[in-house]
């Protein structure tokens, strides 16, 4: 299974990086979440579980508990702040 | 609907009432870049979005717009990239035939627009460069049109 | 305030922020003739109003939306004379820092525009022409800000 | 005591005419509207007691105990209906 993940806002600038293609290792988006906070550093401290960041899969808000599709868009990003 | 240019709020409304004679109310709604955030002084700000999911989310909210009220046409626009203060940065707009569907309509959208549409400001201040957090008022606002 | 001449809505509006840059929400709204109202054709409409006590009641209403919201700029147009379907019959721009404060007040001053400010509609039909009676709607919508 | 009565809209119309100077019989907005009621016709008819209309005195407008002061500008008039 292979995702492409996009990192928005604060948190493109702190994990450096706009966009990358992962082999997921679990099932969920709480997986994947926890596959990339096992990097430690600025992963961990970022993606922790008290902190708020929200997760879109293919450009709809998700859920931890979701189920990802294979090849799926996967962003992470902070709470928005337009308007 | 979202675009680096500014807008002008007099043509989109006269776009929507040109040529038709049943739209008895436009409420609109225009957001701005203040000077001052949060106590400290906000020289430009940056904003940036999702390519993609931010035409989704945007085109969503003007859908359940027009599932909960009786609406004739709905224009928004978001820009995007750097502005100054008293740049004009959203812009929404709600024909109906009645004044109180399209007030809560306008309202609405901002609201949900808000929590909902994946844009992020970032303020240039004396200080250095800010990322703007999330306001729970904007949570709260939105969550009165939660049934 | 009150006027026979159309009015423009974004001229109106960039009045309000021009030179400024602590302006963070307008909200406006404009109301317009149609061309249906209960059940018959519309073919134009007459604005009769008391001069003179129009100013007051205009002035009174705005009066009392600067004491109940921090507002930065209130703008009141309202013309008389005879419009057709389409045309834009009166304008409401409320400028405040925030977004909540001047949807309230824009639409506090409609709906108590619409029950406080004296000014009558007669209408043009293919039946003739009718004054039109005041809506209980309007009432209801006025009586919600009353404390 | 006098009062320069103004009529508008549909009231106007049926009274034929757009204002008048009146003397008054009586002290308050009530007594005045006896007073054009007892003219009888369309005056009793639109100013009948289950008719809905307003009075504003001095461009206040006013309930029906009001007391008028002297040279009172006094309208009466339809529910408004503009916006």
């Amino acid at each position: 299974m292979k995702a492409h993940m996009l990192y928005f806002a604060r948190l493109r600038e702190r994990f450096g990086m706009a966009d990358e293609h992962l082999e997921l290792a679990g099932t969920t988006a709480a997986d994947l979440v926890e596959q990339l906070r096992a990097r430690g550093g600025i992963w961990a401290e970022e993606l922790a579980a008290g902190r708020t960041f929200r997760v879109a899969v293919n450009q709809d808000i998700v859920t931890l508990d979701a189920v990802l599709p294979d090849n799926a868009e996967v962003a992470i990003f902070p709470p928005v702040t337009g308007g | 609907m979202v675009q680096t240019e500014a807008f002008d709020l007099g043509a989109e409304v006269d776009a929507m009432r040109q040529g038709r004679t049943d739209i008895g109310a436009i409420a609109s709604f225009v957001g701005l870049a203040r000077d001052m955030n949060e106590g400290s002084g906000v020289q430009a700000m940056t904003l940036e979005h999702y390519p993609g999911m931010t035409e989704k989310a945007l085109a969503a909210l003007v859908d359940e717009a027009n599932t909960r009220w009786a609406l004739l046409d709905v224009t928004v626009i978001h820009r995007v990239g750097r502005l100054l203060p008293g740049d004009p940065i959203v812009l929404v707009a709600v024909a109906s035939s009645h004044r109180g569907e399209a007030f809560a309509a306008c309202e609405f959208i901002m609201d949900a627009l808000k929590t909902r549409a994946p844009f992020w400001k970032k303020e240039e201040t004396p200080k250095g460069e800010r990322w703007v957090d999330a306001r729970s008022s904007d949570d709260t606002a939105a969550a009165r049109w939660d049934k």
